[in-house]
């Protein structure tokens, strides 16, 4: 990780979040980790970033870890974000998922 | 004197129902109360210092000015003046070279008022620095005041 | 002048205990709860008693003896303030008698009170010009040569309101709200007899004493003693609209008190049920901002931002804007441009931005300004509970026995509602603070903290993990609420983890800094001292785990049965007046209103037959993100509205070289802020005076803004996005904010059943407000959780990368003080800056002595990412190694310090932790120079007839 | 070497009673320190320990001691407690004052101490509060409350932290009992309280001394650590006032614990239910808390039986001012007061005839002579216009001017009201103007009477008369020069304010301050100028 971060190009960020992530999910365990990490990337980052991290997967593989590097693979693999049943909202009709608040 | 209050407290509990006990107890440490150590009382009783203020101007007793060198308090009740307080006042103040309520210009003596000593049967009364005088005639007003003379 | 000034039934409402009392008042019967004064009994059913000082937001005193009534059986004439009703009383309220003892009262006021009602500040708004009317005093026999209190000096050192002691009536209205209401003990009477006297503090003038000008004691002086200067000024007002704060995330609502188009003055609302009539400086009084001549009224544009801005009409501007956007997205693709809507501005504003980016933009590039403070609580709560918002009502915390708060300073950062906590704990409920920083609650007058945990910055995580520690292994959780509410196999997993010695306090000691045992014994006071509700703060999401901290909040809570009650919960206190809202109505890149993600086909096809176009089921690009497919030269246009992201978002550097990449960065808000130095088009704001809507507070209270003037720029914001939109093509044909709030309700399932006709009659909902909830939801989680069972998620320390080095020792938080708000914008253009004129770095006497510094001294504060300059202000309040400063004030930039570092699921920036030095300086840096001079140089608008 | 007994009790101290006692001590005598046995005219009195038991000599001077040892003296008493004075009372409470020596546990125990406190130890505290119930015992400070159904209160008052508070703030002028007590038995007083705790189950109590009481506030604090032991685990203190008379009313009294300033409080809440700190709180008079013990040890009827109507039991009444035989003189009710002051005490000191006496303090009314037939019993006071208080009573001979008493009850008000009501803290200041006017009004039209001295509180002397200046008319109705300034309208403005004091006052010092006022303006209406024939002034 270089010293200065000010000058942190958009692919070190994109590297620096993935592996962040990743060790925020560890301690769930290497399998829960990189389904949690590959639905994250799913569900959060937009169409350029996500091309960017597969892009650095295909051409820099060193750059990331073996758990982020599973986890891009899965994501891009496209298969939808597990489908969020809008019918349970209803039911105890309240507010469904979200990531920020 | 900040050290002191917050030795005090730390002895003797810093309760907001310690603040009476606490201004006593520095009235007898240095005679009077100075304005400067509100805020170390409020920091040390965890009161603003609007609390402490409010009580201490409250109360007579808690003098915010350094006192007389001696202090005489002399009784302004009925029972003295059925027994000639009055004059006995007015004497006193003459005598003294101090009006009612105030400190001499040279701060050897105050003269205060008090409202009943619990001497009512051997008026007129005064507590001279402390001691109790009862029966308080010319004579006796003499002896006062060579006292606090020294 | 008929101008209805709300009832005052002169003694608090009581808490219905069930039992009531039924007793006759001047012949009429009525039945009331037990404990309820005569005097307020007599008011309910219309009559009026004397009264002075009685007021009905402080307790009944007795002091006055106006209103004194006969009782049937009692001898004497109690005062019917302090006396409760009782069964089968009989009260006479207008005898002669009562009538020549209330003439005598008023002869003795009036002996001692100026005679000038006819030049008086008050005049027409005073209740002794009122009761001296009522008892119908003719007389002052005592003549005017006597004893009086008049002639004394005015105190005109409150920017905002006069003290007059002259007339005073010694009612002590203005010490008990200040003690009651507010709870900072600032006002005494000093003296005593004839000579009592209000006294600020030590008999100093309001701005120098203890005083924290929440004008409560204003609003309680029933003479013009205490009254506004805008009052006396411009004469009392004449009309009042209900509308709500634009400030803090607490939602105050008030009374604008006009004087035709002019705002005479801001009144707290006693049936406002976030802020239960009471107030702070900035809503009370620092609304001067809206008429300051920074307002920028006419639009604006220029070619390039190093040119003069040129004045245009309108209808250019906004054709510009959308012409600029399609030439956009032209040539550089549908993705490359995107906007930023505001937590200032109301739902109604803020949905139409998110849904010109939808529907006309054709992508999902918008976020808020809720990224950089709470967006961490929307990730961990919807994580462990189903739903992003707090749990509670804030009147739950009078309920509350044991209250914890982590990583905030509500008495600066949400005053009103730290005073209705400080009330709580006066009467006995523990606190626990876990801060840096010795905040006002760890000690202040009558608040202490039962336990202060002052953690180095950044280890909340391993704090909570120790105390769940705590919990879990001394068998202190609520089993038989986990069973029944949560996964049990779930909680066995959570508490294994947390369980082992590397969590427990005593390991983590070293890290925190804090002692094992102090830990300990606030864990067991958390866990069995009654009913636990947790606050927190930016402390806890401005952190490089942010999100883990939230969720090992809602772990604790869950463990120890603290959800889905009154006096419990998860509280996060959001700072901006609609940060809630803006999130409710789909701000951010990846979800649509009400937190329904854009992949979601079921809701986004909702949304496609309602607006009739196909939309982008791919998130969109985050602030950050932005600004670096911005320098890659893939992101060009912006629409930014009501936010100053060059101020208050970090790495000012990189925020700036992103914004310089823009070929279109439009700005809508009220002045020329700093992000406005890199705008070519500025479409000039209104503000929440101007314009109807609604704000969504941090209790999930949706409360009615009411346009009071007509905007000072011409249009209302909604308005301002409607051209736009209509501009670009869509048939947007709004006229008025209710249509939008319908829009809302009828997309969104929390907001079905919000409309402004309910709020008109409610006063105020909490979502969800629907068919299942039809009154709003003041306690959520009541029955299940929202996700159905809660769920625990293992979290662990994770340090943060920013760490201390000897190139950079010491640790800086930042934070925000009472009498300014976020980036000052509109503060700094009040009278408040007499209180806070500039940042200030706080600093340990020890760390100042080493480096030679002292009070007052210019130094540089230096971090990876900037440096700026600013003075120091020496304090035990920080620990040692800890440096901490506000952001208030742009010539600080105190942004240029932090760092890229952020929350590893939101991207929340991690504010709170920046290793940073700090040595002797000489002045403002040349940095701070060159950005003086280029923002000067950005903001010089070109005369109109020399526009090229 | 023979045992000398001599009062420690501060009258006796300001009479000179020390430096007899170092004479004595000199002289090789064994010197007891004693309270006082209340006779103040006999001090400092010396009673000498001999074959038929204490002989008294007073008042005597440290010179006096051979005369004195040898039985010579002129002064010569003989056995106190046969003296005329000391003869005829029932000293149930004050019985071990003057012989004991106050801090001696054995000797409190040798006549009869503690006693009470074992008795009530045995009961159940419902036993306890039916024996003060039984006894008929009433508010010795002045309310007249019956102390039995103040302690039922407390006792049925949900469990918790309880509170004895013991008001013992007596700032009345003309009342000692309180002080004498203190400083000659304080064993009595902590006994009463300890029965009191176990009655209602408190745990702390409070004796709140005024500060210009100082031999108090010391002996108390020494009987108290001395008998810790015996009372625990009831803990007791000793809180000072500091110089504010309104806190002898117990509202103030417990603010001023509470580390407030003195205001007085609103009821309800009554003390019993909500008092210190917020709790349930007995608050008594010392003398009613004194009382406690002789009714547990001698038992209810015996208190009972004496007394008269529905004042039972005996009050040390105290006689003060201008007496003769100034003194403790505890007596059942229904003494007469003509009998107080004229056999008991003797009339004047000066010789010369009584013309007034105050019953009750500064807040007293003030009884010519023609009422002297009235018993001493709270309704026949109340009935009278006027009440018992403490039962102080200061004598004045003719040459007193009951215009410048009137003036000085307003002035006391005005000098010790806590200002929180409106009728209290303008109406006093209001009511010392309007006496200024009527005796200045009346000393135009009478000869001179000596100048008032200046009260503390500013009363104003001049009066800025405007003639009708722009001013005048611009205040029309209310200008100084259109306030009728005649003996007359004054006088009625002076009814219509005691009124609206009397009935408007949030408390007894603003409420009561009429009584000493109207009772001089009724009984003594010469002294205010009014058309009734002026006595021709006293020489």
């Amino acid at each position: 990780m270089s010293d200065d971060t000010h000058v942190m190009s958009t692919t070190d960020r994109l590297v620096y979040m993935a592996h962040q992530i990743a060790r925020n999910m560890a301690m769930m365990g290497e399998a829960k980790a990189t389904e949690a990490l590959a639905e994250h990337l799913t569900r959060f980052w937009d169409p350029r970033m996500k091309a960017q991290i597969i892009a650095i997967a295909q051409d820099q593989p060193e750059r990331l870890s073996p758990v982020v590097t599973a986890a891009v693979a899965r994501m891009a693999q496209g298969r939808p974000a597990p489908q969020v049943d809008a019918a349970q909202f209803n039911r105890v009709d309240e507010a469904g998922h979200c990531d920020a608040g | 004197m900040e050290d002191f209050v917050t030795e005090w407290t730390a002895r003797h509990g810093a309760t907001r129902d310690r603040l009476l006990p606490l201004l006593h107890a520095m009235l007898e440490e240095a005679g009077y109360i100075d304005d400067a150590l509100v805020p170390a009382i409020a920091r040390a009783l965890n009161l603003s210092r609007a609390d402490v203020h409010g009580v201490i101007t409250f109360y007579h007793d808690f003098r915010r000015t350094a006192p007389g060198r001696h202090v005489v308090k002399l009784c302004r009740a009925e029972s003295c003046q059925a027994r000639g307080g009055a004059a006995i006042e007015a004497a006193a103040a003459k005598r003294l070279g101090v009006a009612m309520g105030e400190v001499r210009a040279d701060g050897q003596v105050a003269l205060e008022p008090v409202y009943c000593l619990g001497l009512c049967a051997i008026g007129p009364n005064a507590l001279v620095d402390g001691r109790p005088v009862g029966r308080i005639d010319a004579a006796v007003l003499e002896r006062i005041a060579l006292e606090v003379a020294a | 002048m008929s101008f209805s000034r709300e009832t005052d039934h002169g003694t608090p409402p009581v808490l219905a205990t069930g039992k009531s009392v039924t007793l006759t008042i001047d012949g009429q019967s009525v039945t009331l709860p037990e404990g309820t004064s005569i005097m307020r009994a007599a008011s309910l059913l219309g009559g009026s008693i004397p009264k002075l000082c009685a007021t009905d937001n402080v307790e009944s005193f007795g002091s006055c003896r106006l209103c004194l009534v006969e009782v049937e059986g009692r001898n004497g004439y109690p005062a019917s303030c302090t006396t409760p009703v009782a069964e089968g009383m009989v009260v006479r309220t207008q005898t002669d008698r009562l009538k020549q003892l209330r003439r005598g009262v008023m002869e003795l006021y009036i002996s001692d009170h100026p005679l000038d009602c006819l030049t008086c500040g008050a005049n027409g708004d005073c209740e002794l010009q009122d009761q001296a009317g009522a008892v119908g005093l003719r007389d002052v026999r005592y003549g005017y040569d006597g004893a009086t209190n008049m002639g004394q000096a005015k105190d005109q050192s409150n920017p905002y309101f006069d003290f007059d002691p002259s007339k005073c009536i010694v009612c002590s209205r203005c010490v008990r709200a200040c003690e009651e209401v507010q709870g900072t003990f600032a006002l005494t009477i000093e003296n005593k007899g004839f000579e009592s006297k209000v006294s600020p503090s030590q008999g100093e003038d309001f701005l120098g004493s203890e005083c924290v000008s929440c004008g409560a004691c204003v609003q309680a002086c029933p003479t013009a003693s205490l009254i506004e200067k805008k009052v006396v000024e411009s004469g009392t007002p004449d009309r009042a609209v209900v509308t709500t704060c634009a400030y803090c995330g607490v939602g105050c609502t008030f009374r604008a008190e006009m004087r035709g188009e002019e705002l005479v003055r801001m009144v707290p609302w006693k049936d406002g049920k976030a802020n239960r009539g009471h107030s702070c400086v900035k809503g009370r009084f620092a609304w001067g901002y809206a008429q300051h001549q920074d307002r920028i009224l006419n639009p604006m544009i220029r070619a390039s931002v190093d040119q003069p801005w040129r004045e245009v009409s309108w209808e250019e501007a906004i054709a510009h804007t959308a012409s600029e956007f399609r030439r956009i997205q032209a040539k550089y693709g549908t993705r490359s441009i995107g906007g930023i809507t505001s937590s200032r501005c109301t739902n109604e504003e803020t949905f139409l931005v998110q849904k010109l980016i939808r529907q006309g933009f054709g992508n999902n590039n918008v976020d808020t300004c809720a990224r950089v403070c709470h967006s961490p609580t929307g990730y961990g709560l919807s994580q462990t509970f189903g739903t992003s918002a707090g749990t509670q009502d804030f009147d739950s915390v009078m309920q509350a026995d044991v209250i914890l708060v982590i990583g905030a300073n509500p008495t600066d950062g949400h005053p009103v509602f730290a005073s209705r906590m400080k009330k709580r704990l006066r009467q006995g409920a523990k606190l626990i603070v876990i801060d840096p920083r010795r905040t006002d609650l760890v000690q202040s007058p009558h608040i202490a903290a039962e336990h202060h945990l002052p953690l180095r910055p950044g280890t909340n995580v391993a704090m909570l993990t120790a105390i769940a520690h705590v919990v879990v292994t001394e068998k202190l959780y609520d089993e038989a609420f986990i069973r029944e509410r949560c996964d049990w196999d779930e909680f066995m997993d959570w508490a294994e983890f947390v369980s082992e010695a590397a969590r427990s306090p005593e390991a983590i000691a070293p890290l925190t800094g804090v002692k094992a045992d102090d830990v300990r014994a606030a864990a067991r006071l958390y866990a069995t001292g009654g009913n636990g509700a947790i606050y927190y703060g930016l402390g806890v999401t401005e952190h490089s785990q942010g999100s883990s901290t939230v969720m090992s909040i809602a772990n604790l809570a869950m463990a120890t049965g603290n959800v889905g009650r009154e006096g419990v919960g998860v509280n996060p206190l959001r700072g901006q007046n609609n940060v809630q809202g803006a999130c409710d109505m789909g701000s951010f890149p990846h979800e649509f209103s009400g937190y329904r993600h854009v992949s979601d086909d079921a809701t986004r096809s909702l949304f496609e037959r309602t607006w009739g176009v196909a939309l982008d089921a791919e998130p969109g690009l985050r602030i950050p993100n932005m600004l670096d497919a911005a320098t890659d030269g893939t992101f060009k246009g912006l629409f930014v509205q009501g936010e100053d992201i060059l101020q208050s978002d970090p790495n000012t550097h990189h925020v700036a070289a992103g914004l310089a990449a823009m070929e279109c960065v439009v700005v809508q808000d009220l002045f020329l802020n700093e992000t406005a130095n890199y705008a070519h088009i500025f479409l000039p704001g209104s503000t929440f005076l101007e314009k109807d809507g609604t704000f969504t507070n941090a209790e999930r209270r949706i409360q009615r803004v009411r346009k009071v003037m007509a905007p000072l720029n011409g249009y209302a914001d909604w308005e301002i996005v409607q051209l736009v939109a209509n501009a670009m093509g869509l048939a947007w044909t709004y006229d008025h904010p209710s249509q939008i709030m319908d829009e809302i309700a009828a997309l969104t399932p929390t907001f079905a059943g919000v409309s402004y006709d309910r709020l008109e009659a409610e006063g105020s909902l909490q979502w969800p407000a629907n068919d299942a909830a039809p009154d709003g939801t003041p306690t959520m989680h009541r029955d299940g959780f929202v996700r159905g069972k809660g769920k625990f998620v293992v979290t662990d320390y994770v340090p943060t990368d920013e760490k201390t080095g000897p190139r950079f020792p010491l640790l800086l938080t930042t934070g925000r003080i009472l009498s300014h708000y976020n980036v000052g914008a509109q503060t700094r253009r009040t009278a408040n800056t007499a209180w806070h004129p500039e940042d200030r770095l706080e600093m340990h006497p020890s760390d100042a002595d080493n480096r030679g510094l002292k009070d007052g001294d210019w130094v540089t504060l230096r971090s990876r990412a900037g440096e700026t300059t600013l003075r120091a202000l020496i304090t035990e309040r920080v620990a040692p190694g800890v440096v901490y400063t506000t952001f208030h004030h742009p010539e600080t930039q105190a942004n240029v310090i932090t760092t890229d570092y952020s929350d590893w699921a939101t991207n929340c920036p991690e504010y709170k932790v920046t290793a940073v030095q700090v040595m002797a300086s000489n002045g403002p840096s040349d940095w701070q120079q060159d950005y003086a001079e280029q923002a000067r140089n950005s903001r010089r608008i070109a005369p109109l007839e020399a526009a090229e | 070497m023979s045992r000398v007994f001599v009062s420690r009790d501060m009258a006796s101290v300001a009479l000179g009673a020390d430096d007899v006692a170092r004479a004595f001590a000199a002289a090789g005598c064994q010197v007891v320190r004693t309270g006082s046995r209340g006779l103040f005219n006999i001090e400092p009195l010396v009673e000498v320990e001999t074959e038929e038991g204490r002989i008294g000599f007073g008042p005597v001077g440290p010179a006096d001691v051979a005369a004195v040892l040898d039985g010579s003296h002129a002064n010569r008493l003989g056995r106190i407690e046969d003296l005329p004075f000391f003869a005829g009372q029932q000293r149930f409470t004050f019985a071990r004052c003057g012989i004991i020596d106050p801090v001696d546990l054995n000797d409190y125990a040798a006549h009869g101490g503690w006693l009470g406190l074992e008795k009530a130890r045995a009961l159940a505290p419902q036993q306890v509060v039916d024996a003060v119930k039984a006894s008929g015992l009433r508010g010795r400070g002045g309310a007249g409350f019956p102390t039995g159904i103040k302690w039922q209160t407390v006792l049925d008052a949900p469990a918790g932290d309880k509170f004895i508070v013991c008001n013992a703030d007596e700032g009345d002028s003309g009342t000692f009992a309180d002080r004498m007590l203190m400083e000659g038995d304080p064993y009595c007083l902590i006994e009463g309280m300890a029965i009191a705790a176990h009655a209602v189950g408190a745990g702390h109590g409070y004796i709140y001394i005024r500060s210009e009481y100082p031999f108090c506030v010391a002996t108390m604090r020494a009987a108290i650590e001395a008998s810790a032991h015996l009372v625990a685990p009831f803990v007791l203190e000793v809180r000072e006032g500091a110089g504010a008379y309104v806190c002898g009313e117990e509202t103030a009294l417990l603010d001023s614990i509470e580390g407030k300033r003195g205001q007085v409080r609103a009821k309800p809440p009554l003390p019993a239910l909500q008092g210190l700190f917020g709790r349930p709180t007995v608050i008594n008079n010392v003398l009613s808390l004194a009382a406690v013990p002789f009714i547990l040890s001698e038992g209810a009827e015996a208190y009972a039986a004496v007394g008269f109507g529905r004042s039972r039991g005996t009050m040390p009444v105290q006689l003060a001012g201008n007496v003769r035989h100034g003194g403790l003189y505890e007596i059942g009710f229904g003494i007469t007061l003509g009998e107080l002051v004229n056999e008991i005490g003797g009339g004047t000191a000066s010789g010369r005839p009584v013309r007034a006496v105050q019953v009750g303090g500064p807040l007293g009314a003030y009884f010519p002579p023609s009422m002297f037939h009235l018993p001493f019993d709270y309704e026949a006071f109340a009935q009278a216009g006027g009440l018992i208080g403490h039962a102080g009573i200061t004598v004045f001979d003719d040459s007193v001017d009951m215009a410048h008493m009137a003036r000085f009850a307003m002035e006391f008000c005005a000098a010790e009201s806590c200002g929180k009501c409106t009728p209290c803290r303008i109406g006093s200041t209001r009511g010392v103007e309007i006496m200024d006017r009527i005796i200045a009004e009346r000393d135009i039209t009478a000869p001179v009477r000596p100048e008032p001295v200046e009260g503390r509180a500013r009363a104003s002397t001049s009066s800025a008369r405007t003639e009708g200046g722009y001013l005048g008319k611009a205040l029309y109705s209310r200008a100084p020069d259109r306030i009728d300034v005649s003996i007359e309208a004054q006088t009625n403005l002076l009814r219509d304010l005691a009124d609206t004091m009397k009935y408007g006052s949030l408390c007894a010092l603003g409420g009561f301050t009429p009584y000493p006022v109207l009772s001089a303006l009724d009984h003594f209406p010469e002294d205010f100028g009014a058309s009734a024939p002026v006595k021709e002034a006293a020489e």
